[in-house]
């Protein structure tokens, strides 16, 4: 039976989740240069149509269509055949089932828009999209079976991911990665440096998204219960925990605390804790989100050193971010506080600990190999990037034939 | 007829324009202008790394003024945009050869 | 008795629909010359209080309070008289009236906002206010009454509309053609070429109407059960169907997919999906959403040809998405989705299809006469528009004595 | 027992609160000079970081602990000791205790940062965030124990504050005045003009700022029942009312309505209405827009005469709009509306009404001889201005080495 | 060689470009100025507090012609920026010793 | 001295600027400017139409030099900035009758 209390509560955060995009697509933005932020935008708002769809016809029934082999969902709910607005049996028993479909597809729309941010003002529309298709099916679609599907194997073997460390923030990180390898930096990369055109536009985005994450992490209870006002709260305290950090820490390292810094520990904050968020108290969301502005600051600044251009550290946040954020649920993931959950390191249980970090490693290098892959082929096929011309004019013009701001 | 174009700091602006208004010259022409001299840039920070940014913010004057009017334009420009310190900014005199007011065709002086 | 989730939902709701007014502003501010910018906020954002007053008034009673003839609303809730907290025993029945009653007014606020964008950057502000103001208690009460009051005549008869097909969008979209041929075209028009001034704003304003639209046709549910989870999913996928559609086509037509072209095939997709959003099943509304992207682009396009300057294409997108939204109604329309729906002509019902076509040329022509009429009138005793010369310094000067940036 | 109704509207209430602070700072990053619009911002974002670690530390057991003396609230729930997903038995009975904790939450955050605006483009960031963390704890937990605690000794004299005209306006008004007095003008106050640099952000902000606004007094019921929609109803139509009345006041004063002046008529109505939004009737609430819009509008007008640089009208608006907001409760409260309620001067009640002058005398005189101490201290300890050379550079530059745009 | 500097209404742009296309002028670099002068600044509102904004936003035509082709080309200017009202603007007409179009090394009247 | 106006393509900034700078060109001054002249301006689509905007973005660089410079200035100038393709731009030189450092009142040579 269809809860009311519930259906409104992700149905609320499934609009939340969709807002995510437009508010990436700002945080992102806000960083190019002038001649780059309608690309970056296109790059992420594409996504809403090309995922959806695919999420329609196959991603839904791949994810979470019934099991084969603990490994990939079946058919049998292709082009959403039998997904209807009675509650499913098996997932999120008390909203329609059609609202639990909805609300997955957001995520699945938001993860291949994170990984843009590691090739910005560089890569054609073109390849772009199709890789993001072919990624989705290729990585998110199985990953999410692994986990979140009834039947997926990592889940079987008790690897616990809330709402999306591994499924989201570490297959999108990876990619990122892989992306970087393969695309190379952008024109002039050290030489020039690249100042972000419009910060107000990345605070905006930043803003959104940390508005949004209450539904991305509070709605994955499922349920407007106790486990989301955790989540909520989890999240909200990582996420102000990591702002504080790495403005602290940029003070001390450089002099000033600055905004995009805020905004950059906020946002690896709220991704750190993304996995952990309705299994872990309140100080330990604190704590997490403290690792979170530390360590992602420090991947950031090391970035630099060896010389990849992942031009808006997607490696460096969503990565590591997704990353630190499963293997701390090892360590401070409680049965008090969600007893459908785990106990962690802390409460002495090592082996939960150690599936965590198995979980870590296979999504790690699957998402990394296959992105690879993907993209060598259709940089071999197509060819990924820009032509020097077009990247020394900027994405807006010669992708979009339009100016941001005249 | 002269030309004199004067690259002020910003802030300064209202009082070389209350300046040269104190000694009546009412028209002048004015653009946003970025700089590079002595004056050295300042540092900014982006996600923990570190970038001078050596082009400075300036203002730039133009206005036409009479031959002999040159010379005072020149100092009351100067005395409203001192503060001493560096990135004070130029003055320069350029020559004219003639003026067209739009509006009316006059030519020379009376077009100023 | 109020049930607490379906309150819960049409709040939320609420919100989501007034937040669509300073999105909407946001969407035509972009597209408008520097100098217009504050003058096309105000015109939205202006109705938040011209028309939530006449609402709470009149506005209401006139709609929704006791039916006579099929007209119109008698004035017994005039000034919100016996509208309080108790649920209404004829709308919304699980809810306070009161929250029924705010949640409509949001409704009554956009829908003139709409008009706005045909006479762009050359109207001015008091003259529009009294026209706003007239419209909604001549054309939008009527209409909305008609259609959405209890015994209203085209309910009788059959005609369905689940959020505003031909209450919003084809009565602002009607409206919006009068006002073109009334009020004439921008000085230059044809000459010159008007390109936006700051499309990423244009960008943040699509991410707000589409956040909302979640909560206009969801909403429209008026109770947090699966009927909303089905509106909300059917207006997800044609909002992204529309987007892909018209990048589509004008990647083929000009060579570029546009992101300003992504924006406006979502808008079609969101506006022409709103009257069937509850009625219909997912592939219906991906259907819906591609012949909106398909003709709104194509009706767009003529309009240029035809040389009127329907400034920012309301009629292009509100008033072709509310006539093709409701007559694909009258084709996708199935009992087995929303059994308090119809079965369109797909489900061998050519009398429901004939039915929504009589609703199409019914709410069209009686808007697009009345408006007429309005602008006529107005027009002769103040003038509508801005002077020559307020036209070329803008309407943020001549109207506010306000410049947007500085 | 939980209810998911209840515990899906105050968690979409506690987001729409956190959104409000960044819809704060864009509301006064729009009004500064384009050299300050990111110090602007980060004095409104930390408060996100600083106020939440002390709130969930400290803050939510001396505001809502069990009580001391009717003064504030013991450190038994010290560092959220006790509070879980469990409900309270004294408040919110029907949400998880940590979904109300996290609520509130959110209103200790915004009310520090609406100080920020009467001493913006001019306050140095490290004394600023001492200031609003000592601030917090010395003013914001025992007015708030006071009034919502249980207990609370206003709160038993029968003050009445629904949402934060005293808490939330009232204190953070009268530390706007104190702050104003110790740290003085900006530099060539009176002699230039400080335009805004940004009006369409300053519209974004209250946009977000109107829609969080629902959240912030319709959640205030703490369930989604009849009281809640009542509180969403006022909210709407007393920002509506307020935005109405100084457009018009301003175009009858000044010769045109201004796009800023609606903005900030809207704001003033909202604020204003929060102490009542749940006590009054809808024609009390557009009675209480009004008076805002009048009141508020003379109050800023008046403010330049006297030389004052409160320089983005933190006490104009939020000063003067809590004052009149919590006497006109005292005026229009009526029982037939919240039978939890009172009745006013108008229901024949003077008691009541002297009840809430009482209140806002002792809450504005405690909030401005503690804030004006506390600046005191700080000032001769640290100096809270920024040099003459960095207020020229300006804050961005200055105290956070970014410039926004480039 | 002379330079033509023209200063003239933002609005008027389009016109004096065709009018000089007209005549055969291809080459000419335009930026966006703040004016000075006699016409009056226009009043803008802050929070029900009356400012004058004195500075007028203009466009400055910036065109390399031929000595003799000056004469023809003000005049051009002139016509096309007319409104007849205060603010149309000023032509400035100054010497230039040379010209070098960088793609090619030309100088003189073949670079312009 | 002279006035050099340089009008380059925004992207080659960084190369000019670095190659004054190797040859001991401490000060110039730059703005941003719009360029019309051979070179095709590009297309841009708004909702299905093609327009073209034919105003290109350009950097115009003035530096005050002593007259025996201008040569190797010029030339360093037109090296850095040279692409080959049609827009490389214009350099234009200009007589210059005083320069006044405000900060000093120094005059001439020593005002550079
Ligand atoms: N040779 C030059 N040609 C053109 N502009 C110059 C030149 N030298 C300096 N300027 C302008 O004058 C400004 C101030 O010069 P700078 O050397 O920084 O300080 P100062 O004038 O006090 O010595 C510079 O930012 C630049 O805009
Ligand atoms: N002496 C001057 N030097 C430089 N520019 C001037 C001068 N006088 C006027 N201008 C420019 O010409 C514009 C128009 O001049 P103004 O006096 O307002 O009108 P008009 O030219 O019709 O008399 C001014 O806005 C300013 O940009
Ligand atoms: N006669 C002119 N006067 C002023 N500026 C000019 C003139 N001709 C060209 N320019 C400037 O030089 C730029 C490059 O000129 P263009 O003719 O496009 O290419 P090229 O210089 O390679 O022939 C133009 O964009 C314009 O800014």
């Amino acid at each position: 039976m269809n809860n009311t209390g519930d259906t409104a509560f992700i149905l609320a955060s499934a609009g939340l989740v969709l807002l995510m995009t437009p508010g990436l697509a700002l945080f992102y933005g806000g960083m190019v240069r002038s001649k780059n932020v309608l690309g970056t935008f296109m790059q992420s708002l594409i996504m809403i149509s090309v995922i959806s769809i695919e999420w329609v016809l196959l991603g839904y029934t791949m994810s979470f269509g019934p099991d084969i082999q603990g490994l990939i969902g079946d058919l049998s709910w292709l082009g959403l055949h039998a997904v209807g607005s009675a509650p499913s049996q098996t997932y999120a028993t008390t909203i329609p089932q059609n609202a639990f479909m909805i609300y997955q597809c957001m995520f699945a729309i938001i993860t291949p828009a994170l990984i843009t941010g590691a090739f910005a003002e560089r890569v054609r529309f073109a390849p772009f999209v199709i890789f993001a298709l072919l990624w989705s099916i290729l990585v998110y679609n199985p990953v999410c079976h692994w986990i979140w599907g009834s039947g997926g194997w990592l889940a079987a073997r008790g690897v616990l991911d809330f709402a999306g460390g591994l499924v989201v923030h570490l297959t999108s990180g990876a990619a990122a990665l892989a992306a970087v390898l393969v695309i190379g930096p952008r024109r002039g990369f050290g030489k020039q440096s690249f100042m972000p055109h419009n910060l107000p536009m990345t605070v905006i985005g930043t803003g959104l998204l940390w508005f949004g994450w209450f539904g991305f992490n509070g709605g994955s209870a499922l349920a407007a219960n106790g486990i989301a006002a955790t989540a909520f709260v989890s999240t909200h305290l990582a996420g102000m925990a990591g702002m504080a950090v790495w403005s602290l820490v940029e003070w001390l390292h450089r002099g000033k605390p600055t905004t995009l810094g805020a905004a950059s520990g906020a946002v690896a904050g709220l991704a750190t804790v993304t996995p952990a968020a309705g299994f872990v108290g309140p100080m330990s969301a604190i704590a997490i989100g403290i690792i979170a502005g530390l360590l992602c600051y420090t991947a950031v600044s090391l970035k630099s050193r060896i010389g990849l251009d992942d031009s808006l550290d997607v490696v460096g946040i969503h990565g590591v971010g997704g990353v630190i954020g499963t293997i701390c649920l090892g360590v401070f993931a409680c049965k008090d506080i969600n007893p459908a959950g785990a106990d962690g390191l802390l409460f002495g249980n090592p082996v939960f600990f150690g599936g965590q970090i198995f979980g870590v490693i296979v999504v790690g290098a699957y998402a990394f190999v296959v992105s690879w892959l993907l993209l060598k082929i259709i940089n071999a096929v197509m060819g990924l990037r820009v032509s020097a011309e077009d990247e020394v004019t900027g994405l807006d013009l010669s992708e979009h034939s339009e100016t941001a701001y005249s | 007829m002269k030309k004199i174009e004067a690259i002020i700091k910003p802030f300064k602006l209202d009082d070389v324009k209350e300046a040269l208004n104190a000694m009546g010259i009412k028209g002048m022409t004015l653009s946003e202008v970025k700089g590079y001299g002595r004056q050295k840039g300042h540092k900014e920070i982006y996600r923990g790394a570190e970038y001078v940014v050596d082009f400075i913010p300036k203002v730039k004057l133009e206005l036409i003024v009479e031959a002999e009017q040159v010379e005072a334009v020149v100092e009351c420009i100067r005395q409203a945009a001192l503060t001493g310190k560096i990135g004070d900014g130029k003055i320069f005199v350029l020559p004219v050869e003639d003026v067209i007011r739009v509006r009316t065709g006059e030519k020379g002086k009376d077009a100023i």
